[in-house]
């Protein structure tokens, strides 16, 4: 997963150095298409056989880590207008949003072949060669309006708002030492019960840090049936427990 | 008096078309029928009917010059014939290497009007600072103004310029947004139901 | 074999002279005989055969668009008929006030010194080519120097024409900016510091 193949607008390589470049700054998250990463891993995806659980996980949290920073880049301080939204509201303010950025690629798609299609037209940029040369005046000028775009100059932007803190993503690490202090004092728990009460962004976030923990080996997931609670178990005490049961 | 009425009757409209010739030759954007009455001393119906003079004379295929109406304006132009030649001797500095990123900013700027950095990055999802400057530097958009309230970010809208490189009589020569791709409704249809097989 | 020899017989020079039209009303200085023919991809004793259709074509007294030969090579100019119309289009009414960016710009040179446009670009958080060129244009800021150190950027500095546009007997007479900082480096650092928390 990490080879994964990129060749976005940005950044042309591998998966793992566009991760290296994001984390040590080099490279800008808000100047990466994230949408183009989650195509070409899901084109990869199509052409294998089976689906690597793993790897889907592992790609689910670094996506949706970058997702974090690149919201955060872009948008300081939007306020948390879509956390306010109800889930039906936000689909469609996602369809429209969506809507609108393709009826504008579908516009840049219509200029391009315009290009095209106005290329045999040649006209003259710029000044006659022999037209008379103009001269600009400009009417007396009030001194105090060079001040005023000073001070304009000088205004700090608006102090960014709190609200938005509300829509970040919670550190995916805040729930690994979470689940694993938890884990230091009980065998199991069951996530249901435990993340009971937060925000569904939370409980996502909670999820990803469950499956980070599954892939260090580190938990045993279960669930008896669809639906029905998600139970967490220390690893090493499964693999004990198996061991004694075969041993017995 | 006689004289005078003799005058008149000589082809009036023949000398302002001339005149409006002349006047197209030396510009450095299109003029309107405003700017050419005005520059001319004359009417604006007379600059009309001169016009069309005009345009008879300058035509493909019997002329080099043509006359054009674009960017709500009337301008001169090469024949098409000519293109090969011209391409030749002339650069397309203003079009050449519009990157995809470059020409979804043009198209936001010029169907939504003024605009900002920030309202483009918001629509397109990846920051449009390069793509600004470079449409900037191309001068196919230009600064107009700042968003109201302190700290307000620099907005952005298309220029005459634009218009002519794309050929269009006007900004309402753009293909209504409507007409491209789908709307809202039909989109959110299609997550429903995408969420919906997913779910069974 | 017939019709080959009466197609090139059809006044093929005419052809040529509408391409050489073509290629002198997009020039924007005049084009050589070489240069014509060079982009006509054609000899230059046929191009001079051509020009000479094209000069009887655009002639006075019966055209406003004349071929001109000048120094450098051929041209169209205005015919001198519509002089006056040509010299009421270049006139331009006295402008009224700057474009927020050249005021902007305009501000930052006058506060602060002698500015360079990266400089200027950083304070105002856009590129500030255009508005520095403008301003240059209107005789308004002037080069003064270049920054120290090797490639440094060229620097502007205010005009006497400046001082008279906005009344002041020197650039001490500016108003006072005591609330934004007490000299021109606490206002730079201050404005910087905006500017910064602007992009972060």
């Amino acid at each position: 997963m990490r080879e994964l193949a990129l060749d976005l607008d940005a950044f042309e390589g591998p998966f793992d150095l566009l991760l290296t470049l994001l984390l040590s700054e080099d490279l800008e998250p808000r100047d990466v298409d994230l949408a183009g990463v989650v195509l070409a891993f899901l084109e990869v995806l199509a052409e294998r056989d089976e689906v690597d659980l793993d790897a889907c996980g592992e790609f689910l949290v670094l996506i949706s880590a970058l997702l974090e920073l690149k919201a955060r880049a872009l948008f300081p301080d939007e306020a948390a207008e879509l956390d306010a939204l109800e889930p039906e509201e936000a689909a469609e303010e996602l369809a429209r949003r969506l809507a609108e950025y393709r009826r504008m690629k579908e516009a840049a798609a219509w200029l391009a072949e315009r290009l095209v299609s106005e290329r045999d037209r040649f006209f003259r940029l710029g000044p006659a060669p022999l037209a008379p040369q103009p001269e600009r005046r400009l009417a007396p000028q009030d001194p105090e309006a060079l001040g005023a775009a000073l001070r304009l100059l000088a205004t700090p932007p608006p102090s960014v708002s709190l609200n938005h803190m509300a829509l970040r993503f919670p550190p995916v690490a805040q729930f690994l030492e979470r689940f694993r202090a938890l884990l230091s004092r009980r065998r199991r728990f069951d996530f249901d019960s435990e993340v009971h009460g937060l925000s569904r962004v939370e409980q996502a976030v909670a999820f990803l840090a469950l499956l980070e923990l599954r892939k260090a080996g580190e938990v045993a997931i279960s669930q008896a049936a669809p639906f029905a609670p998600i139970r967490i178990t220390k690893a090493d005490v499964e693999r004990i427990d198996t061991w004694t049961r075969r041993s017995a | 008096m006689d004289s005078t009425l003799r005058l008149i009757a000589a082809n009036p409209v023949d000398k302002l078309a001339r005149t409006v010739e002349a006047l197209l030759v030396v510009a450095s954007a299109p003029l309107t029928v405003a700017e050419l009455a005005e520059a001319a001393d004359d009417d604006p119906e007379r600059v009309e009917t001169a016009l069309g003079l005009v345009r008879e004379r300058f035509s493909e295929p019997r002329s080099g010059i043509v006359l054009e109406e674009v960017a709500g304006g009337y301008a001169f132009r090469a024949s098409r014939e000519a293109a090969d030649a011209c391409s030749r001797l002339f650069e397309r500095p203003v079009e050449r290497g519009l990157s995809p990123a470059a020409l979804e900013t043009l198209a936001i700027v010029a169907y939504l009007g003024p605009c900002s950095r920030p309202e483009v990055a918001r629509i397109r999802g990846v920051a449009a600072d390069s793509a600004v400057a470079s449409l900037v530097e191309r001068g196919l958009i230009s600064e107009a103004g700042r968003e109201s309230g302190p700290g307000g970010a620099v907005r952005y809208k298309t220029t005459p310029l634009f218009e002519r490189v794309f050929g269009l009589e006007s900004l309402a020569a753009l293909p209504r947004l409507d007409d491209l791709g789908e709307d809202a409704t039909e989109l959110r249809t299609r997550l429903l139901e995408v969420a919906e097989s997913r779910a069974s």
